[in-house]
């Protein structure tokens, strides 16, 4: 378990005169499984669009020693600091072991990437266990299910040997079948992980989150333990009525 | 980060391997191919035939890189045009300063009667060594493409943009070209090229020979395209193409990935245009503006974009329709252009190569699809999301 | 210092003339995000109307003007069929479009041809526009004049339209986003057959506009495309004012160029300027910025 | 699967190798030796019809103009069989499209000589089409008879050249500009190798001659913007604009010619590529009074033109303009015919043989080939446009003008080859 923790101080991120993000100050401790939740517009996706270097922000993200805002995407993620969309983004022409060789690969030196790949690494068959596809393994990542597509996602997180997991929506439009085998995946990974999920299902959120920072109008309105949090007024107020809101929204 | 996967069964598993005809299936189409190419053709054809046909597979070796960079790669590569002509210049600037040599002349013909000056202008100078000649039809596209590909790509400009910014690119070339009538020809572009390498190009046995270059030159990039095709880099090139930000999440830089398939496409397109003077005899700035820029998509869209053979195949039929039909029927042929055009790339993005895949996998219908041999029944829906 | 002012006015020119060929583009592909490589043959198509109207009417100039609207009517209708036929299918695949378009406009020059043969033809301006004006030693032609008004005239209607109209309001709403367009009760695809409809109705403005400079041919269009196009980039998608700055832009630049070098310098000059200009502002001058993926 | 692929990388080298071998074992010429020795490509005059070649752009930019001159060489092919043929045979026409494409016409010269066996060629146009066919006519040593203006410089001896060389056509027109006093001279043309070097002379002539030479322009082909050139010509303080634009260019910039208050009264424009056609579609209020410079009119009297216009309206309508590159090609087509008749025999060496002095009663007037140079002797002419679009001649040379292509008669231009 590598130990870097994901420290944010006054991110701030600005869209045309609109605030998204106001002010943020957010600290993830090494092996934590934090969910990130909120009403729509409250900043969470762009959030993660900050830490990933997909956004421009002012503040500072540091995880470890390392500052990531200024840096380019692909350079974050070779840090280790790793995501998943709200729609699953898998490349649909490959197969599901393609995808996992691919997301394992960043660091390969021409000669390798100029070869045909002949043997699985050992990380992709430890992934496929872990996300359950070992049997779809051939399959173009375009025909499996909805659920599917999220768990090679996260596989493709495992096998990219990442630190950091920030997971945008991982139970959207899941059955509830779906949804607990993504739970346990969750808690498998966050064994040995720091992963940072953004929800909305609040049941999902009790059953698996170990801390959650609510967000509002781009600014952290509360921060604790899930008992914590729900307890706080001003987060009932937000949530007022929508004690589990309907998932599938960003 | 590891490099590479630790060897044997004891950390890896081992790919569950292809049947043998499978296994086989490329390298007999190879070895087909090659017997067509280098046995049948030049036993079948009389010499002004084969001469034609060292014409068509120039341009089907630009296909070969059209392939790589727009089947795979999902770069509308519009200004291939720029890169044939660097390299085809390149090649005839050598075979002029050469035959000017022969001749015993001073300057190449063109520029003593066109040229102001008596002194070969110093960029012609290096040319005249058949080394640097020869690198350069390679090495001055990929240059070319590598500059302007950085440019392009690391800004993230899009699709739409690359392919308008190469257009105009094909034109700021060809317009550059014929205003430099003294060093470039102009208009004419250099003509009239009669040696290649010391062997006089009247001999009709000499013609024979820069076919046989043509033909094997176009099967070892076939050879080497699929290979790309194959490789680690050729999964990596879909991915792009599919989710061009999900792969720089995961830490590649797509820029260099999309880099490497244009540069090569470049590469293959200057060799292409350095094979096809010796052949044809001539190279000239009407062969690099914007409708031949579009003519060398054209083949490859109809043939089949992502598939190789497609391609190569399409860029042979279209050049070879385009010669014969156009004389019996002018006006029919270009309604015909532009109809085929429409039908395939708007209806059968996968070009006609897919309808054979489309029935072979209607046939194996639940045995897996694996992209790295390229069923085109993937393709037909790869095209439809192109990386914008 | 005359010299200065008339080069100027020169660049101004062929910058109308950029903005009015340019203008149809800023919605077919600034706001829709087609590439429509036809577009230059619905010039042709509107300059072909103003040839047939002026041999059938009369011989006069008057019906240069009088051609304006068949014009618009003329190209917008072919337009609104390319994208009820093919386009509407391609919307998801914008380089497939492109090369589509291609063969269509392949197909449209020789039909032209067949139709009015392959020799160019004119059209006779009216006299008022063969003259020029003197303003204070600077010579304005005429014929640039009206061309400049024209172009003018034409950008403040577009942009009437697009800003007080409820057509206006829901080609707005659906290029900003068609998903909520389309559940909040637009019917998407007639904004965009109509969208589509105007872009090329416009083409077809610039190629009757385009008689007063030139010939009128079956590859007429084929001249302005590429240009055209570059102007929609630099000047940023979906953006009319950037067209609109960036069309006199380039007209002045290229002109001063022309003036101080040649042409063909010129012309690649202008080229290495928009390939640099892309570095600094990869999304043209304006941009709307918004969160969606790059 | 690694063992396959070794093999089948043996396998490519293998075949790599042998495809490298077939090449090399099969070698032949060195260059240096005689170009023409190896090429057996004979004209197959053995049955009741001759074959000829008629090789022109019938599609592509280049159609407008080259169909006209394509309608012109069927025309005489078409008098020749009515008057019994050439030796007895009727001559057999084939087309074959150049598509206003270079290496193209370079395939289809081969695909004439090579496939169809003619006898001789006529036709193309651009000098670019002209450079790119001349080393398939030389290497299979056949006939190609090109009809138009030119810009010299070149004698191939398999090439017969009908339309004007620069010294029946520039020189002249210059000489006469001279004459005049307008001796500051402002150039323009369309970007190719014609208006280029044509300026290339103009410039020696002007240095030689005492004329002077204010600026040159380009135009890339089919470009319809001059307004900056217009302005450059009206600030320059010119006499005379030397026009050597091409076609349709010309429309743009006489247009922007008028806009800006120019006219042949303040500064004549002397245009070598407008002739009767262009007037008319560029419109006769634009050119009123400027000069152009050409061997031929469709108003150049003579029983011959007359005899011309009439037989090439009637078979291609009431309305259509003859020009001058029609009535060389018309010419081209007499002119090979005496040749072979002369020479008794369709062989090119034979034929060449029997060209000097070979005359023809053109529409152009009497015109005389010159062996040595494989030119035409022709009769410069100076035209007015005049309000009704006809051009009327105002100036000639009198007689035919001997050949030079390579201007070696004419001291001013020694340096220029």
């Amino acid at each position: 378990m590598s130990g870097a923790a994901l420290t944010v101080r006054n991110l701030r991120v600005t869209f045309d005169g609109f605030t998204a993000v106001d002010g943020v100050d957010l600290d993830i401790a090494p092996g934590d499984l934090r969910f990130l939740i909120g009403p729509n517009g409250a900043g969470k996706t762009t959030l993660v669009d900050a830490v990933t270097g997909l956004v421009r922000a002012t503040g500072s993200v540091r995880f470890g020693d390392e500052e990531l805002l200024g840096r380019p995407v692909h350079r974050i993620a070779r840090l280790g600091i790793g995501r998943t969309f709200q729609t699953a983004t898998v490349f649909e022409q490959l197969t599901v072991e393609q995808n996992l060789d691919i997301a394992a690969g960043a660091g390969r030196g021409a000669w390798t990437m100029l070869r045909r790949r002949r043997a699985v690494p050992e990380r992709v068959e430890r992934a496929l266990e872990t996300t359950g596809l070992a049997d779809l393994r051939d399959r173009p990542a375009g025909v499996l299910a909805h659920g599917q597509k999220q768990w090679l996602e996260i596989g493709m997180l495992l096998v990219q040997d990442v630190r950091l997991l920030l997971l945008d929506e991982p139970v959207a439009g899941m059955s509830h079948e779906e949804r607990e085998a993504t739970g346990e995946l969750l808690r498998r990974v966050g064994e040995d992980h720091t992963v940072v999920v953004i929800e909305h299902d609040m049941d999902f959120m009790r059953a698996f989150a170990r801390s959650v920072t609510v967000l509002h109008a781009g600014k952290v309105l509360s921060e604790g333990s899930v008992a914590e949090v729900r307890a706080d007024a001003e987060v009932q107020e937000v949530y007022l009525g929508r004690a589990s809101v309907v998932a599938g929204e960003g | 980060m590891t490099t590479t996967a630790p060897p044997g069964p004891a950390s890896a598993t081992t790919r569950p391997r292809a049947s043998t005809p499978r296994r086989l299936r490329a390298p007999a189409a190879f070895l087909l191919g090659a017997v067509l190419l280098l046995g049948a053709a030049p036993l079948a054809l009389p010499d002004s035939r084969l001469n034609l046909l060292a014409k068509y597979l120039c341009y089907a070796i630009v296909a070969v890189g059209v392939s790589l960079a727009w089947g795979r790669g999902g770069l509308l590569v519009l200004g291939q045009g720029v890169f044939f002509g660097l390299g085809g210049y390149a090649m005839a600037m050598h075979l002029k300063l050469a035959d000017a040599a022969t001749a015993g002349e001073r300057l190449p013909d063109f520029m003593l009667l066109y040229g102001s000056s008596d002194t070969l202008p110093w960029w012609w100078q290096p040319f005249a060594d058949p080394a640097f000649a020869l690198a350069m039809t390679v090495l001055l596209p990929m240059t070319v493409a590598g500059l302007l590909g950085f440019l392009v790509f690391r800004r993230r400009v899009k699709g739409a943009y690359f392919a308008i910014l190469s257009q105009a690119l094909a034109a700021a070339l060809s317009i550059w070209l014929v205003g430099q009538q003294a060093t470039t020809g102009g208009t004419n572009g250099l003509t009239g090229i009669q040696g290649f390498f010391g062997y006089d190009l009247a001999d009709p046995v000499n013609q024979r020979m820069v076919y046989f270059v043509i033909a094997v030159a176009l099967l070892l990039l076939m050879a080497a395209a699929r290979q790309l095709f194959v490789s680690r880099y050729g999964e990596l090139l879909v991915a792009v193409r599919d989710s061009e930000e999900r792969v720089r999440f995961l830490g590649y830089d797509p820029a260099n990935v999309k880099l490497v398939a244009y540069v090569v496409a470049a590469g293959m397109a200057g060799l292409a245009g350095a094979l096809f003077v010796p052949a044809v005899g001539i190279i000239s700035p009407a062969l690099i503006g914007i409708v031949p820029s579009i003519g060398f998509v054209i083949g490859a869209a109809v043939g089949g974009r992502a598939s190789l053979v497609g391609a190569v195949l399409g860029a042979v039929a279209v050049a070879w329709a385009q010669s014969t039909l156009s004389d019996a029927f002018p006006a029919a042929w270009t309604y015909l252009q532009g109809l085929l055009f429409v039908l395939v790339v708007g209806f059968l993005p996968g070009g006609l190569a897919s309808l054979g895949a489309l029935r072979r996998t209607r046939r194996r219908a639940p045995a897996s699809v694996r992209a790295a041999a390229p069923t085109t029944s993937a393709v037909a829906t790869a095209s439809t999301k192109e990386t914008a | 210092m005359t010299v200065v002012l008339n080069q100027s006015f020169t660049g101004v020119g062929i910058g109308a003339v950029l903005l009015l060929v340019a203008l149809g583009l800023t919605l077919t592909f600034g706001q829709m995000g087609v590439i429509n490589m036809a577009h230059g043959e619905f010039i042709m198509a509107g300059a072909y109307t103003a040839y047939v109207l002026q041999r059938s009417v009369d011989g006069t100039g008057l019906s240069l003007l009088l051609a304006l609207p068949p014009a618009f009517l003329v190209a917008g209708t072919i337009g609104a069929l390319l994208e009820w036929l093919l386009v509407r299918r391609l919307y998801a695949r914008p380089l497939d479009t492109l090369l589509v378009t291609w063969g269509v406009s392949l197909m449209l020059q020789q039909l032209a041809r067949d139709v009015f043969g392959a020799p160019n033809v004119q059209t006779r301006a009216p006299d008022l526009l063969t003259g020029n004006v003197s303003v204070a030693g600077v010579t304005l032609a005429a014929n640039r004049l009206a061309i400049l008004g024209l172009a003018l005239l034409s950008v403040l209607a577009l942009t009437l339209v697009l800003r007080l109209t409820p057509l206006g309001r829901r080609i707005r709403a659906v290029v900003q986003n068609r998903d909520l367009a389309e559940v909040s009760g637009i019917a998407t695809e007639r904004v965009d057959r109509t969208t589509f409809f105007i872009g090329s109705g416009l083409a077809g403005v610039a190629g009757v506009a385009l008689t007063l400079v030139g010939p009128i041919g079956p590859t007429m269009g084929t001249n302005y495309i590429v240009d055209a196009f570059l102007v929609v980039v630099v000047g940023g998608i979906g953006q009319l004012k950037g067209s609109v700055i960036t069309a006199f832009a380039l007209g002045v630049l290229q002109s001063v160029l022309e003036y101080s070098t040649t042409v063909s310098v010129a012309k690649v000059a202008v080229l290495v300027a928009i390939v640099a200009f892309l570095q600094w502002r990869p999304q043209g001058l304006y941009t709307l910025r918004t969160r969606s993926l790059a | 699967m690694s063992g396959l692929s070794i093999s089948r990388r043996g396998l490519l080298t293998g075949l790599s190798v042998l495809g490298a071998s077939a090449a090399i074992g099969a070698c032949g010429a060195k260059t240096g030796s005689d170009r023409t020795s190896t090429a057996g490509a004979k004209a197959d005059t053995s049955g009741d019809t001759v074959r000829v070649g008629l090789l022109n752009s019938l599609s592509g930019t280049m159609a407008i103009s080259e169909v006209t001159v394509h309608n012109a060489l069927l025309l005489a092919v078409k008098e020749i069989n009515a008057d019994g043929g050439v030796l007895g045979k009727k001559l057999d026409p084939v087309s074959q499209d150049g598509a206003s494409d270079w290496p193209t016409f370079a395939e289809k010269a081969e695909a004439l000589i090579t496939g169809d066996k003619v006898a001789a060629t006529f036709g193309c146009w651009t000098s670019a089409s002209r450079k790119a066919v001349k080393p398939v006519f030389e290497r299979h040593r056949s006939l190609l008879f090109y009809p138009v203006q030119y810009e010299g410089l070149e004698q191939s001896p398999y090439i017969f050249y009908t339309g004007a060389t620069t010294n029946q056509q520039i020189v002249p027109a210059l000489d006469y500009l001279r004459k005049k006093g307008l001796t500051r001279l402002y150039l323009v043309g369309s970007d190719y190798v014609f208006p280029r070097t044509a300026n290339k002379i103009i410039r020696a002539y002007a240095k030689g001659n005492g004329m002077r030479v204010l600026g040159e322009d380009y135009a890339p082909l089919g470009s319809t913007e001059f307004s900056t050139i217009v302005n450059k010509v009206k600030e320059s303080g010119a006499d005379a604009v030397f026009n050597t634009l091409n076609g349709d260019s010309n429309v743009a910039f006489f247009k922007e010619y008028k806009s800006s208050g120019l006219s042949a009264k303040a500064l004549p424009v002397l245009s070598v590529s407008i002739a009767e056609e262009e007037v008319k579609s560029i419109g006769a209020p634009y050119l009123e009074g400027q000069l152009t410079a050409w061997n031929y009119y469709q108003t150049t009297p003579g029983a011959a033109n007359t005899a011309f216009v009439e037989a090439y309206q009637a078979a291609y309508g009431k309305d259509k303009p003859t020009s001058d590159p029609m009535e060389a090609a018309y010419l081209s087509v007499h002119l090979w015919k005496a040749m072979v008749e002369k020479a008794g025999s369709f062989d090119v060496a034979k034929v060449k043989a029997a060209a000097d002095g070979i005359t023809f009663d053109a529409p152009e007037g009497t015109t005389t080939v010159d062996g040595a140079t494989q030119h035409v002797h022709k009769t410069a002419r100076i035209g007015r446009i005049g309000a009704d679009g006809l051009i009327t001649e105002v100036w000639s040379s009198g007689g035919p003008i001997k050949p030079d292509p390579y201007l070696k008669g004419y001291d001013w231009a020694s340096g220029l080859s």
